[in-house]
């Protein structure tokens, strides 16, 4: 009857456990179907990763994690916001800027530089909560409109404080001083790159999310409005502050998920940086159920198979994007199999709530008047 | 979660029966009207003249057609209930039926090519949120990412090799027909050019419509009218949205619920499919990887803006394939609006001082309108990088102003689960 | 759903020889776990209105499920005119001629009166004009008074029961389940309602009606069938048994005997509502003036219509909406522009109408939703209120759980799934765990039953003797006169009329809710005094109870 | 797939050489964005492959970027080039500057070369630069234009605003503008970056050049990758006297057949040159290292002449090359 029961357990693993056996499945019918090598294609993708890939999976990881927070935390009280996208984005290049022009020394720059992230991330989403709570606007909407937004003006500004290198074709910000540059942590032996040291970020803000979500007074009132608008507001929740705070706050976060690759890999911001996180957190999230174990394991097996299957064309052949569909079908599975498990679930609740009702009637009979 | 999102800020008008306004086919030609005025004015006192050119509007409603598609393939979805983010994922579905089909079989085969891929996507999520009853939004996300991967793998596959085609494009498809109106275009086009106030501007307006109109583009309009009709005037629209409206009532009265939110989201899948097959069969004349450039969150976006309903979905469209048309085609028209923004919101602000009596309202809509105004004085031109966010800050204001009137069907992403709910 | 047809032909076909319009046998549902329907087995004849009673939870509204094919059953047959029937979804049902009436309504807000009506049946006259003038046809042969045009959220709820009858009257429907149909109706649209089954039956029409309220039953039916623990007990000819009879036939034991309780009022004013106005927009306000007092130990009923500004007064007075002008004053101070939390926080306690809505969170488990509400309150925060102490919380929650008896198997089961009655008492219990000045209580006993609410009642009087200041909202005018120190009357966002409980009918009460009655203020109510002659037979539900002092109404001026 | 090693109907296809000498070099081929069978930019680096894999007899294999990837999956790419035992890898596309020279210091046995970079990221001893003189080719294509040109009004559409493509904008201008100061010239970039569809979205080509013609230009140079098929259909639409550029490779001959013939010239620009020449001089035992920079004077840019439209004006061009090969002229880099 509590929550940790060995059934539930049992029934909670089984889902990824079918789903990814069904994703393997249904790709596999893929495969075969227009006649692509299957053994190649799994044998590389499911190859036991060198230490080299594995460095890199689990930054990876680190990065969608971040993004996947940054979007549970709207998800928690249905807030839908698309807009990590634009939010991570805006954030870095303020960051990049900030920390390219070296005002701090190196890991004073590094703290503020994040700050300023955390800030212009928390600014650009809470355009879109100004909307949402002041006029109305639906945050599908506005942060679609504002990712593309964001896109306009980074590239503006970018343009402002470019710092074109000599014989470069590429354009971003000036490179932040060495002394600024996180080296990277060797986690991984017999790898000869580095785990990004902002690794610690993921970490910290993985047990804030749990923390503050499920310990505090504002995480109670921030599921709550997710579970019962109308309930929470009843409960004495502000929900248009609570809007305004939840979104910023996933803004704000979103400005974190740039500064791994910031400070441990590219030193910039710039035409090449890695983009597209913002969606791919969403997926992540939904994966892992906002839940913030749930996302650790989501990201990680997103990363696996995102960097497992760099080697695709190469040893098979095959169109790299094939992993896609793998984790769509992934996603796809997972949640079907959580909701026939969540019926059945049910079912087995109800016989056993109904069961124990049953012992305790029989066990004191009737008080205040209810049948005999 | 569940993909109805919360509420707060859609405030409802309460107490006094509402009076519904009909806002019907006169008042629309009446607005309709309006704004040419407005722009005609803008053009003759900026200068602009490309603000309402036959090119422009033409290029505007090519751009607004496969946005158009996909809003209507998710007004379809979601008047039956059935949150639909995946409609990038059916597009791009869409855009690769095209290409092949019609490489292989002619373009009408491209046609029902890009419909039936849409529909398979449509099938995919109506299996999982409809059949399995999972969240729409997950779904969607899901589909999204599976359109993608699919249509890339597909095309890797099926287009390397080919005569013009590779891993990311298909060789080139035969065109589909398009009308012109002999006489009346070059007629209409002779007095476009007189720069008449009013006048050039309606000839202009007609001449886009009459000259060069693909087939598909009258089966794009063709579709609008017969999903209002559809939906609001037949029995199956009735039954359709009341599955959108109240699933338990409508079951009660034995309507097969199901049946018809899966139908719906199939239908949904085909529109958003030949959304895409116009950008590969119209718009250009192949399949290209990432064509589809996020058409399907903005046609989801447009049905949203249009409340739900065809006209004001079509408007949706129309106003962002205007917008990206003039900021394309270059040539100081974004410029231009910059005074018209400024107009706006001074107008804007004098209202809320002097009939709402909310002076920090007005004042600081004064106060952006008076910087407008001094950007486009200032400047002659806006940045480059700016223009191209054109179509969404237009959307994005025109949503602050006008979207506390939404209201989407009542239990539009909700689950619903056969016998449940009574 | 297309499965197998019925095996009758449609009702339309003139029914055989004398055979009963419904006749069930051995009708069994189990529901995982429990048994809805066991054995079920009575006959209804045609041309009559037969009445179905029983406890919550006792299988009702199951059973008329199976009947209209929403549910199947697992064993039992259905014989509809004498002729073996297989339900398998409501149009099988409507094609033999059945229609129903939901205990919820079943209409689409945001769809027209016609749209609401043609659903489904678009087959019989379109969905345009043809459809149009059928509505009204029928709308004016039997009353109902209904616009086709009309968008139903703009529609009461006595507007939206008859919306439902027309519904199944358009589908030529010749059996009717009424499920619950007067549990939100005012005495006034009782009488308008019978008037029409009235009519209904004399064409032959057959009614089968569920209600809690006996009298109602005993008045109207021609028959009743008893239900408890889903089998049938017995069915009665109304002539023969008075309605404690019945109630005793339905919970199986002897009822407890009514309960008396002295007045507890003080003249230290707890809650004080000074002219509120609230706009409406455009039209007229949607409360109106709005002023009254309550004292420690006072319960203040007020009566009315549902949606003439009940709901509102307590947005208001909550702080979930702001009032266009009037104050709030709790004690001497000011509340008007608090915040809930501040409200909550400052002693006022809420049983919201809608518990559903307004007062759980149904996939959270007990213990969060004791949390709900008071999450800045001892014994839910710990560290200076920043963080939740779930050890405390659930620990307290545990405590409720006896003491209010609400019946779980553990304090870890998501609220969702207790009963209505059970939900209740968790939202009372909470409620009443932080000793409020002052509670406002709206419906607390709506669709609970017998069992539990008396002992909601009995909560609610305990706290009154302590001090509490009640303001009571209900539909129930027994309640209302059975709880109240005072009672007044709400008609379109306007208090109208005070009345004391000890002496008004609840007829009287209906009259002056539907404006019918005179509209004068305070100083002449309560009109007539005949009360106790009928009191007898309003007195026959379990929970009504008898007065023995009449409190001053100086202080209520 | 792309890259498809086992597909025979692919024309590249590893570990097999069907024809000419045997060589026993390894070339790896890490494309940008889109791959072999862009029709552009990536199939002219494919271009370079097939020729030295055909003449010189190397064993081949490749692989393609993916959309808004990280800098660690370009990295890997050409690792696993590495890994798999390819001495020789080009990297095709400026996109690669850091993950080439941090994979050149890693394995200093392999060589590398990239395409559109010589900065200091990709820097190396074992690292071929290759870079072109864009502008320069533009240059000639605009003074084409603007020799052509009837309205005195002409038109570019770059595909996404990035500096690269700000190049072939710059010496466009500049070529027109030294033959007619006065000339109109309309530059519109379809997207901004990290939004990358501008170079696959012929739609927004089409809208773009059907402005420009609408609007009197009658010539209009495109450097928007998959785009550009939009400004031919738009060229073809607007009817007889008006032109398209090309760009990269000579699209008279690469683009849809039925837009062919309005294709007025276009700016060439070899990258199969670069890759062959990087293959050749390793199977010649002197690798190309350092920046190479493939301009005019080296032939690394041109413009084309099939169709024979500017044939009456191509001794004015050949001028002007010759001024900028003698430096007479400066072609500037950003407009
Ligand atoms: N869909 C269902 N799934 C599981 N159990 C159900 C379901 N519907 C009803 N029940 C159970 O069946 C029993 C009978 O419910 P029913 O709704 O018929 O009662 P009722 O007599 O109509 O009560 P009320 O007077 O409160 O309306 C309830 O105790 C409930 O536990
Ligand atoms: N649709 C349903 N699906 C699953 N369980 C249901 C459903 N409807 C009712 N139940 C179960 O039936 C039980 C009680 O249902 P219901 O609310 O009808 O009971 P009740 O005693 O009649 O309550 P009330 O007094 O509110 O009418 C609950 O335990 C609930 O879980
Ligand atoms: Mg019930
Ligand atoms: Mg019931």
């Amino acid at each position: 009857m509590n929550r940790l029961n060995p059934r539930r357990i049992l029934l909670g693993l089984s889902a990824p456990v079918l789903a990814l056996i069904v994703a393997f499945v249904i790709t596999s019918i893929i495969l075969v179907l227009f006649g692509d090598p299957v053994r190649e294609v799994w044998s590389t993708i499911l190859k036991a990763p060198k230490p080299r890939q594995t460095v890199q999976i689990i930054n990876a990881a680190t990065v969608y994690y971040l993004s996947a927070i940054a979007v549970a935390v709207g998800f928690r009280m249905n807030l839908f916001n698309i807009g990590v996208d634009g939010q991570y984005r805006v954030a870095v290049f303020a960051a990049a800027v900030f920390a390219g022009q070296a005002w701090l020394p190196g890991f004073l720059n590094i703290i503020v530089a994040i700050i300023v992230a955390m800030v212009a991330g928390g600014f650009w989403a809470s355009i879109a909560a100004y909307l949402k709570v002041k006029r109305g606007v639906s945050e599908v909407i506005s942060t679609i409109m504002l990712n593309a937004i964001a896109t306009g003006v980074v590239s503006w500004l970018l343009l402002k404080v470019a710092d074109r290198k000599e014989g470069s074709n590429a354009i971003a910000t000036k490179t932040i001083p060495e002394s600024s540059q996180l080296e990277g942590l060797k986690l991984i032996p017999g790898a000869t790159n580095r785990v990004y040291t902002l690794i610690v970020l993921a970490v910290v803000v993985g047990f804030l999310y749990w923390f503050v979500l499920g310990r505090t007074r504002f995480g109670f009132d921030l599921r709550a409005t997710g579970r019962s608008e109308s309930a929470a507001v009843a409960s004495g929740v502000n929900v248009p502050r609570m809007v305004m705070t939840a979104m910023i706050a996933s803004g704000a976060l979103a400005g974190l998920i740039g500064m791994p690759l910031l400070f441990g890999q590219d030193h910039n911001y710039g035409t090449t940086f890695q983009s597209g996180l913002g969606f791919a957190g969403i997926a992540i999230a939904l994966l892992g159920r906002n839940n913030a174990i749930g996302i650790a394991f989501a990201s990680l097996l997103w990363a696996f198979l995102d960097i497992q299957s760099n080697a695709l064309q190469i040893t098979a052949g095959v169109a790299q994007e094939i992993v896609f569909i793998i984790q769509g079908v992934i996603l796809f599975a997972v949640v079907i199999a959580y909701e026939l498990i969540r019926r059945t679930d049910k079912r087995l609740e109800q016989q056993r709530v109904a069961r124990e009702l049953a012992a305790q009637r029989k066990a004191q009979p009737a008080t205040e008047g209810a049948p005999a | 979660m569940s993909a109805a999102g919360l509420e707060v800020g859609t405030q409802t008008v309460v107490g006094a029966p509402r009076k519904r306004r009909r806002f019907g086919a006169r008042e629309w030609a009446i607005a309709a009207l309006g704004a040419l005025v407005v722009v005609s004015i803008l053009r003759v006192v900026t200068g602009a003249g490309d603000i309402v050119s036959s090119g422009a509007l033409a290029a505007a409603i090519g751009l607004a057609v496969p946005i158009g598609l996909a809003g209507l393939g998710g007004l379809w979805s979601e008047r039956a209930g059935v949150v639909n983010i995946g409609l990038e994922g059916m597009m791009i579905l869409g855009t690769w039926g095209a290409g092949y089909f019609g490489y292989h079989y002619g373009p009408w085969a491209g046609v029902l090519g890009a419909i039936v891929m849409g529909m398979v996507g449509g099938l995919i999520h109506a299996i999982a949120t409809v059949t399995f009853g999972v969240d729409q939004i997950v779904s969607g996300v899901a589909l999204n990412i599976i359109g993608l991967g699919v249509a890339k793998y597909l095309a890797a596959r099926f287009f390397t090799g080919l005569p013009g085609g590779g891993p990311t494009q298909s060789p080139p498809i035969d065109p589909l027909p398009s009308f012109t109106i002999p006489g009346v275009s070059s007629g209409l086009g002779t007095i476009e050019k007189k720069d008449w106030f009013f006048v050039s501007d309606l000839a202009a307006v007609l001449r886009a419509v009459c000259t060069n109109m693909s087939v598909l583009t009258i089966i794009a309009l063709l579709l609008f009218a017969g999903t209002w009709w559809a939906l609001w005037r037949t029995p199956f629209g009735l039954r359709l949205r009341s599955c959108g409206e109240s699933p338990v009532a409508a079951e009660s009265l034995g309507v097969n619920v199901i049946r018809y939110k899966f139908l719906a989201v199939v239908v949904s899948g085909g529109l958003a499919g030949l959304g895409g097959g116009f950008l590969a069969l119209v718009a250009a004349n192949i399949y290209r990887d990432g064509q589809t450039g996020g058409r399907g969150y903005i046609g989801l976006a447009a049905m949203i803006f249009g409340n739900w309903r065809p006209g004001g979905l079509l408007g949706g469209a129309a106003l962002f394939g205007y917008t990206d048309a003039v900021q394309l085609r270059g040539g100081g028209t974004v410029h231009a609006f910059l005074l018209l923004f400024a107009v706006i919101l001074v107008a804007v602000g004098v209202w809320q001082i002097v009939r709402n009596r909310r002076l920090v309202q007005g004042i600081l809509a004064l106060v952006v309108g008076a910087l407008v105004a001094w950007w486009y004085f200032a400047t002659d031109a806006v940045p480059a990088e700016l223009t191209g966010t054109t179509p969404y800050v237009t959307t994005l204001l025109v949503l602050a102003f006008a979207s506390q009137r939404l209201r989407m069907p009542a239990a539009d992403g909700q689950i619903y689960r056969k016998g449940e709910g009574h | 759903m297309t499965a197998s047809p019925p095996v009758t032909q449609p009702a339309a076909q003139q029914p055989t020889g004398a055979a009963p319009a419904v006749e069930l046998e051995g009708i069994t549902k189990r529901f995982p776990g429990v048994v809805a329907n066991k054995d079920i087995a009575f006959t209804v004849r045609r041309g009559t209105v037969h009445a179905i009673v029983g406890e919550n939870g006792a299988g009702k509204s199951t059973l008329m499920k199976i009947l209209y094919g929403v549910q199947r059953p697992d064993e039992g047959t259905i014989k509809i005119n004498g002729q073996v029937v297989e339900l398998h979804s409501p149009s099988d049902a409507i094609n033999a001629g059945i229609g129903m009436v939901f205990q919820h309504f079943m209409l689409a807000d945001n769809l027209t009166v016609l749209e609401n009506v043609v659903l489904g049946a678009e087959k019989l006259h379109g969905i345009g004009d043809a459809a149009r003038q059928e509505i009204v046809k029928i709308s004016d042969s039997y009353k109902l008074g209904v616009d086709p045009d009309a968008l139903v959220a703009d529609l009461g709820v006595g507007a939206r029961q008859r919306i439902e009858i027309l519904k199944v009257l358009y589908r030529g429907a010749k059996i009717l389940i009424l499920d619950e149909p007067t549990a939100v109706l005012v005495p006034q649209e009782v009488d308008e309602l019978f008037d029409q089954l009235a009519e209904l039956k004399d064409e032959g029409l057959t009614v089968l009606f569920i209600s809690h309220k006996l009298d109602e039953v005993l008045k109207v039916a021609d028959s009743i069938t008893v239900i408890r623990r889903g089998t049938t007990i017995d069915t009665v000819d109304p002539k023969s048994v008075n309605a404690r009879q019945l109630a005793e036939l339905m919970v199986g034991s002897e009822l407890p005997s009514p309960t008396t309780e002295e007045s507890t009022v003080t003249d230290r004013v707890l809650l004080r509502v000074d002219h509120l106005v609230l706009g409406g927009g455009t039209g007229r306000p949607v409360l109106d003036g709005i002023s009254f007092t309550i004292h420690a130990g006072e319960v203040l009923g007020i009566a009315g219509v549902e949606g003439n500004g009940q709901a509102e007064i307590v947005e208001v007075i909550m702080g979930m909406r702001e009032p266009t002008s009037g104050k709030v004053f709790l004690g001497d101070q000011d509340i008007s522009d608090w915040h809930v939390r501040e409200i909550r926080e400052a002693g006022v306690g809420y049983i919201p109408e809608d518990r559903h809505r307004h007062g759980l969170l149904l996939e959270a488990p007990l213990w969060e939703n004791r949390i709900l509400g008071h999450q800045t309150e001892e014994p839910n925060i710990e560290a200076g209120g920043f963080l939740i102490d779930a050890k405390d919380a659930k620990a307290d929650t545990e405590r409720i759980v006896k003491e209010y008896d609400v019946r779980t198997p553990s304090i870890f089961v998501t609220a969702g799934s207790l009963s209505g009655g059970n939900q209740q008492k968790l939202i009372i219990g909470r409620e009443m765990s932080h000793h409020p000045k002052v509670l406002i209580a709206a419906h607390p006993t709506r669709g609970v039953d017998v069992g539990a609410q008396s002992s909601i009642w009995d909560h609610i009087r305990a706290a009154r003797r302590e001090g509490l200041a009640v303001l009571l909202i209900s539909a129930d005018l027994e309640e209302l006169i059975g709880l109240s120190d005072t009672i007044q009357v709400i008609l379109r966002g306007r208090l109208t009329g005070e009345f004391d409980p000890d002496t008004v009918t609840a007829e009287d009460l209906g009259a002056a809710m539907t404006g019918a009655g005179h509209k004068n203020g305070a100083d002449d109510a309560p009109r007539t005094g005949d009360g106790d002659g009928e009191a007898t037979t309003r007195h026959t539900d379990t929970h009504t109870h008898d007065r023995t002092d009449a409190h001053d109404k100086e202080d209520q001026a | 797939a792309c890259g498809d090693s086992g597909n025979d109907s692919s024309p590249s296809g590893s570990g097999s050489s069907d024809s000419g000498k045997k060589s026993d070099l390894k070339v790896g081929m890490a494309y940008d964005v889109g791959g072999r069978g862009d029709q552009s930019f990536n199939d002219a680096a494919a271009a370079g492959l097939d020729k030295a894999k055909k003449e010189l007899g190397v064993e081949t294999k490749e692989a393609a970027a993916v959309n808004g990837e990280n800098e660690a999956a370009r990295e890997e790419r050409l690792q696993q080039l590495v890994d798999a035992g390819y001495t020789h890898i080009v990297a095709v596309g400026f996109a690669y500057a850091a993950s080439v020279g941090k994979a050149a210091k890693d394995n200093p046995d392999v060589n590398f070369a990239i395409v559109d970079d010589a900065s200091d990221d990709s820097k190396g001893a074992n690292v071929d630069q290759i870079t072109f003189a864009e502008n320069e080719g533009s240059f000639l294509v605009g003074a084409a234009a603007a020799l052509k040109s009837k309205a005195g009004h002409i038109g570019f559409v770059g595909g996404v605003n990035v500096p690269l493509i700000k190049k072939f904008e710059a010496g466009y201008i500049a070529g027109a503008k030294a033959v007619n100061p006065n000339i109109k010239i309309d530059s519109q970039y379809l997207t901004q970056p990290p939004d990358f569809s501008g170079f696959g979205d012929p739609a927004k080509g089409k809208t773009a050049a059907e402005g420009m013609y609408q609007k009197g230009a009658d010539i209009v140079y495109h450097a928007a990758g998959g785009s550009g098929g939009g400004v031919f259909t738009a060229a073809k639409a607007a009817g007889d006297g008006k032109w398209a550029i090309g760009v990269d490779s000579d699209q008279a001959l690469t683009a849809p057949a039925d837009v062919r013939d309005k294709i007025l010239t276009s700016m060439v620009k070899k990258v199969d040159v670069a890759v062959y020449d990087f293959i050749k001089s390793a199977a010649d035992g002197k690798e190309l290292t350092g920046p190479n920079e493939y301009n005019l004077a080296k032939g690394g840019v041109d413009y084309s002449k099939t169709g024979g439209h500017i044939d009456d004006i191509a001794s004015k061009l050949d001028d002007y090359k010759q001024q900028i090969i003698d430096k007479k002229i400066t072609v500037p880099t950003t407009p």
